[in-house]
């Protein structure tokens, strides 16, 4: 098959949209900080995205897509980008290399809910790098690189466990290994910017289009289904954990966006395989178990402040498994539970808990090294002043 | 009457709030401000360097009272601002005349 | 024809631009609200969006889309997306689907403008599903689903009746039936986040070249004639917006972002049949106009308080009558009045008119029944104390 | 060739995506100046492009593009956009008249910069609309329109010279025209919502995507590479302007978005005619380039306010020359010094001189003569209480 | 000499500007703060639970004045700013010694 | 003790500081304010009439100190925040009979 244009102008221009999603998990977490925290978080997000984006051009690319070695890495055929050419099937292979650039580089940003207003910057960077090279990239690998855990048909279509799995329970691990924010629990830490957390939501659910539909790599009818099925989900999860909250006091603005934002993620892997009306179920469902994690990780005491786990690693992990009970084979040509095909469920079991278990305690192994080398942690003084001010030297009210 | 204005910590507003209610002061202004005190800020170690960081984001919370409140009122604020370490603000005592209502014509003027 | 990927890739893009539309009018809003109702408005654009998510795919798209009835309705063919396949002319119908869905929801959003700072959120969540399904259900049937007023040869390329008439005078009756905010015209109810406004203005434009280009449903001329009518009708209304309020005073962003705004509303119906000259005429117009209608209903004292009926209701209504003005068959097959052809203009009063009435007189009676069975407004204590905190336990300044 | 949808789709959204560019410059700029003057800044980006949208469809396009006179400026045969067509080869005509529009609307709002805080708005306009007809337009007559410039073989693959040496050394000569702000150099003139400057900078990084990839004018190899290198320069940029501003104290959010700003306006030129791994160092080099000169003007006590001169312009010029260095025959055709052809690097660094003395030269009379026939400049009161009371009777914190 | 401190109403501060300035009296400085009275706040009814919001915003009008002036202006802002419901605000009376312009060396001490 | 109480020019606050750090002065708490002064804020020629523009932003630092560096501390406000137009704002002295440390018991109470 020869270059489409149609299908590579719709890459491009997912592309865009998923680099937008960077700054947008910036602003969505900024918001929800204090206010001497917001620069740092949206300025995490751009740099996890400026590193990444080096990182992967030189060696992620091919640790992930070169030729598999052992079902668990890629091969360095495409260092620094060699042989990844201007033409290919469809679309360029360059151009499938740059769309496979904005997710990892948004994974990372992710990632930085469990750290948020106590890591130091230096140490950030460092671990940013390490974490895509040893947890990023091998994951993407399993996946869609010739992996083991593609091999094994386990079903992935825009990063449930590769994107979501990974960085959401990466995010406790980190929040674990650093520690909770001095006074967590003890005084209030409210979100300060709502506003900034609602636009921050908004290009996340427009990004996540091109997240979605563009892992179809075409302009097709899957892509179709995928933008449906999208919208559909992160619709159904705004308003189930709103409903949720509701029952225990009011329907908060946050609840609604982190609603939609657990469908958003829940349907990601499943965005290729499902069908309309299974995403409302999908969705729904996503909404109260992510809130309800969310209640558990705060009745715990545990500070992994704005959430990744309970929403992209729980509603990953969901997705991952919804995927194996909801697809239909007249989707995406393979059935899931409800069809009657137990093996896919498995599989979809054996996939999400393989990439949690992997990112969590790698992730632990690296936040802890890199603790005991060079520190993760700022000291007391500059956490209390606030990172904006102790890492950036600005801050927002001049 | 006295005015009785404490600056203290933002994260500590709720704690204050909630101890004075329970004695029963519930009347109070709260202004956000920024102050630096005596240490003259925070130093961060930076390089090498000192970096000086003043003009720390503050609460300060302002009420007017009866002269017989104003003791009771330091000790809650005290008890309820203090962490022990620098930065747990001050609170200033200082002479009122007139406390009038605006929605009636309620007046309390000292002696 | 088989499916097309540039014109699948082109609605698929299009239809993420028209969805960061709906937080655009949010934003749009918020910032023209004290601050302490702007998380409310904003929450009211995704909320708006959320359940008519919900309801198009459930029952929306065949209410509008569905095998005519009697020219006013469609039937339940669709229900629940039954038959709305992946494959399709040009662009899969499910695409389809899916960009009308964004359309409706945009639409549910701009109504919030007559309800501002005093709606109680689950009465506003109630009519909202109510009225997207009895009054834009209808009228999205009537012009684009085989009803009478495309039978008739109405022309309304993007919505200017399906859209903007409809939010516009369904703005007005909410308005009427609620009744003023409490102090209104006492004391000052200024923008208090005007760049927020400006923010959410320019996302409005980005959003629009989908909403109107995207219309032409495939990646063609007409298309590109949309975009083009459409950026220079909404320069020419910021202009002359921003021109006669300067005549009365300043020249101020808001006045600036309107007229953008309404010359973008006016060029919605006319995008697929007017030429680029045309198009400055029109949104120069409208700026003025709308201008005009903001100072005619602050005169009357009425408290629309975020002139979705000047702007979207008169400039959906000029933009209609304007269509049958200027339209050239050289563009989109038709003439309009200026090469002779009155008929067209008259079909064109007919349609608006009945648009008009239609959705004015339906929200007045739903917004009564709904104020009778459950009330439509807060209570003044909550009021005064804004819906940010009243109806979300939220607010901006933690 | 007929039209392809696929590229007309594409350019159709990368017209979007630019479009959303120029708000971006005015929330970039306007969280760096003083909350007074915010309102301002984003104003005058709205009214750039407006004023330029009507110019642009009436003379700007013919002038421009028309038939060549002399190889300095296009004839007046597309006038109003007659003979703009909507067909044309690949994509229609008035597709590429519109793409075009959006590159000059943006020009005239990056300027800005030079007069932040102190310029009076009507002088603005006539000085836009002027500026435009006569630096902008020939400028983009030279490099794309049939001009010298393209004749003499230089490489201008997305406006380096066009938009960003004229509009960075145009916004040089504007500063020293107008003067420096009263205090300026006396007390802190900080940025006093980076927050904003931050959002403003997402959008300019996400828009640059159709800014450079668009410029292949079709969805084909060629618009893949300029996507790559763009996303390369821009994080090799934030990175290398971060670590410069490290060393001197703290690595600042508004150094790394600067430094993104300055990766990408140096690869506009560059982006199709170079490889990955070139875009690493033009990048790279860029940020260190840009910030050092933004040091150099604040030595010298210059008030260029925003920095469109170290950043626009002098990343720029570095662009135009880097494109004669790292050109690559493989990407674009056409060697640069590092394959041995000197004679490009030459061409290069001509065209970079003309147009950046043609616009600094221009620019400087163009403002004195408007200084002196209607005042460039508010009186000391207006700039006192800022331009967003004095000029637009709005105020950010109600 | 006196300062004048008013806690208003955000929404009536154009109203009472404008009523002192008819009167003469234009110096003034004015801060956003937060602030409950006595009520303790407003409470909402919700599902049956009360909410108690206090922290309402408020706006803070700070005048200092000839003693002469006091009483006048306590009567316009009353005035003005008097909408007769819970949360129209207090006025504050207390004691200035010294008032020092910045512009020149004027001066103005107290007795 | 008094409390000295400037409102001064947004953009001098940093001169200020400076000039207060110098000689000693450390301690203070800093307000973002607008005000407006006997001149009635700034006129602005627009086409013919004037418009005018009051509630200034404006910056208050507030310093409670002992009576004898009250002076001083005028002077240094002076001589750091004047630029000898209207606008540059006003210094105030107040009486204060308490400061209370919070983060321990210290005390001064005056006479
Ligand atoms: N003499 C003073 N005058 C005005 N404000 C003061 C004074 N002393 C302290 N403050 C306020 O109280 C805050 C806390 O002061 P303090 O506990 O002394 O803190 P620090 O550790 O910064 O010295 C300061 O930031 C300032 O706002
Ligand atoms: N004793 C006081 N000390 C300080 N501030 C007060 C006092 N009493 C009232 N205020 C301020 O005045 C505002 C209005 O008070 P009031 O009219 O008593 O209102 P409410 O209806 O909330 O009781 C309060 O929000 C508070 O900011
Ligand atoms: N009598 C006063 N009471 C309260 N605040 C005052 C008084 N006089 C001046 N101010 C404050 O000082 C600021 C500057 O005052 P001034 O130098 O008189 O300025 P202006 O040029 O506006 O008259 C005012 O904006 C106001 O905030």
């Amino acid at each position: 098959m020869p270059l489409d244009t149609g299908d590579t102008a719709f890459i491009i221009i997912c592309t865009a949209l998923v680099m937008l999603m960077t700054p947008g998990v910036g602003l969505f977490y900024g918001g929800m900080v204090r206010s001497k925290n917001v620069i740092s978080m949206i300025a995490m997000a751009f740099i996890s995205f400026a590193i990444v984006s080096i990182q992967w051009v030189t060696v992620g690319y091919t640790l992930s897509f070169g030729s598999d070695i052992s079902g668990f890495i890629g091969g360095l055929d495409y260092l620094c980008l060699t042989g990844v050419g201007l033409d290919g099937d469809g679309i360029p292979d360059m151009l499938f290399m740059v769309f496979q650039l904005v997710f990892a580089g948004i994974t990372l940003a992710i990632l930085t809910s469990g750290v948020a207003g106590r890591i130091k910057l230096s140490s950030f960077m460092v671990f940013g790098v390490i974490w895509t090279t040893i947890v990023y990239d091998p994951l993407a690998h399993w996946a869609w690189g010739g992996g083991w855990a593609g091999e094994l048909g386990a079903l992935d279509f825009a990063g449930g466990t590769v994107v979501h799995i990974s960085s959401g329970f990466g995010a406790l691990a980190l929040a674990l290994v650093i520690g909770n924010r001095s006074g967590f629990g003890k005084y209030s830490m409210e979100a300060e910017n709502i506003t900034m957390t609602l636009l921050g939501g908004a290009l996340l659910w427009f990004g996540w289009f091109g997240f979605n539909a563009g892992s179809a790599l075409a302009a097709d009818g899957l892509a179709v289904n995928a933008l449906v099925v999208t919208n559909i989900s992160a619709a159904a999860g705004a308003l189930t954990w709103m409903a949720a909250s509701w029952i225990k006091g009011k329907p908060s603005s946050l609840g609604l966006i982190s609603g939609a934002v657990a469908g958003l993620v829940a349907i990601t892997p499943a965005s290729g395989f499902v069908g309309p009306m299974s995403a409302i179920v999908i969705g729904g469902f996503a909404g109260i178990l992510c809130y309800s994690a969310l209640l558990f990780r705060v009745r715990k005491g545990l500070d992994e402040s704005l959430d990744a786990w309970a929403v992209h690693g729980m509603g990953g992990f969901w997705g991952a498994i919804a995927t194996g009970i909801f697809a239909s084979a007249a989707v995406g040509g393979v059935d899931g539970l409800i069809y009657g095909n137990t093996h896919q469920f498995l599989v979809q079991l054996i996939d999400a808990s393989a990439a949690m278990i992997y990112a969590f305690v790698m992730t632990y192994v690296l936040a802890t090294v890199i603790d005991k080398v060079m520190g993760l942690r700022v000291t007391d003084e500059e956490e209390y002043v606030g990172l904006d001010i102790s890492q950036h030297g600005e801050s927002t009210t001049a | 009457m006295k005015t009785v204005k404490a600056v203290i910590r933002p994260e500590k507003l709720e704690d204050v709030k909630a101890a004075l209610e329970e004695k029963g002061y519930f009347a109070m202004t709260v202004t956000q401000v920024k102050g630096r005190g005596a240490q003259k800020g925070i130093c961060l170690q930076y390089r090498g360097t000192q970096i000086k960081v003043d003009m720390i984001p503050k609460t300060e919370i302002e009420m007017v009272v009866g002269d017989e409140d104003v003791r009771p009122i330091i000790e809650i604020i005290r008890t309820s601002a203090r962490t022990g370490k620098f930065g747990d603000g001050k609170i200033f005592v200082s002479p009122v005349e007139i406390i009038a209502a605006i929605r009636n014509d309620d007046e309390i003027v000292s002696e």
